[in-house]
């Protein structure tokens, strides 16, 4: 399951999902929108995405892990908007027979994200802003 | 026949032009390399941003890339979802 | 927080447990009964922990991974008693500002419960029983 | 002065005694080992299993800790949460 939303991202749902009588282990990582970057305090983040590529990157990763790892279920939930502090900005489940492959896969989920798919975000300070990454 | 190709922008590159969509000449049989340069030239403080790569049709693309009228041509600046 | 208990565990408090400001990652690991093992199907497990010392060997491996990495917060549940198909028998969280940190911390801990801590597993199968790692 | 020990016993070694804890007799200065070996003797099925190891007080103990009486001794056959 591979998603793009606005709305806030519901754990329980993920959980649901990911369940099969042949997971023995799930892994669950949750990005959150913290407090500050570089001591810098944030008020909020905004998140904006290509939807339709990334949607198609996230797909091309996902199958990637799949080819990898014998997943069984895996889930990748992205939000796009404005998101304050605490709030979940991504989701990645992994479901698998062993806990091994449920690590592997979801730490290669979430840091190829990170390096591929056209989503953006500019943190907003106090005092100014800033998209992530765009600056030499 | 000189055309004009639709360039959809984000994050950085949108608020540096202001637009979330601008149109650039596209003489026949230019690439990848050809639009961005066009592009620098129309807007200098693209320069600033640390790479920008482009998208045709919702792929990355290379920069020898010819690129058509028709296609969804993209700037894609340095990506940070999570 | 460490825990050992009979109740199913609830995914949701655990997480509003290790929600906080400095939060930007959370991994949270689940193990799961499954319905097979080495092919032979699973009726149902039973747990059974040496508590006293089942709480302080968790206390220990908490402690090292607070050592190791900047942990914010962290939790670790252990179910005992007799556990169903799909049932959770164990739940890892924990929450870093970055993510490198929350995956090696949650996978040192569930790798390490599995070689310290006393508590047994019986699987139960339509057609006998076996505890989990006695034999040679 | 010969004194006994109350072991607890969990897992594969609770079901092959039938107990949930056994006394066993401890000469005085007796370690770990010895404890071991007399519960090897009380109970030849102990040794089918892979490893087994003894804590006392809560803490895994090295086979040449001297036990006494008043300790918590427990056997710790191979663990397998998670």
């Amino acid at each position: 399951m591979i998603a793009l939303t606005t709305d806030p991202i519901d754990v329980a749902s993920a959980l649901k999902y990911l369940h099969t009588d042949q997971a023995g282990a799930i892994d669950l990582f949750l990005g959150i929108v913290r407090n500050s970057t570089q001591s810098r305090p944030v008020d909020r983040l905004e998140y904006e995405a290509y939807d339709r590529m990334a949607i198609g990157e996230m797909r091309k990763i996902a199958d990637e892990a799949n080819r990898r790892w014998p997943l069984l279920r895996y889930t990748i939930i992205h939000r796009t908007g404005t998101l304050l502090i605490g709030e979940m900005a991504v989701l990645i489940g992994v479901a698998t027979a062993h806990r091994a492959d449920a690590f592997d896969a979801c730490r290669y989920i979430i840091d190829t994200i990170k390096q591929t798919v056209p989503i953006w975000k500019k943190e907003i300070f106090t005092d100014g802003e800033m998209w992530v990454n765009a600056h030499p | 026949m000189k055309d004009t190709a639709s360039v959809l922008l984000f994050g950085i590159t949108r608020d540096i032009t202001g637009q979330s969509a601008v149109s650039v000449p596209l003489p026949e049989g230019a690439c990848v390399a050809d639009l961005l340069s066009q592009l620098y030239r129309q807007y200098p403080d693209l320069s600033g941003i640390r790479s920008i790569l482009v998208a045709v049709n919702g792929e990355y693309a290379e920069s020898d890339q010819v690129v058509h009228s028709k296609d969804e041509i993209a700037l894609i600046p340095p990506v940070s979802g999570g």
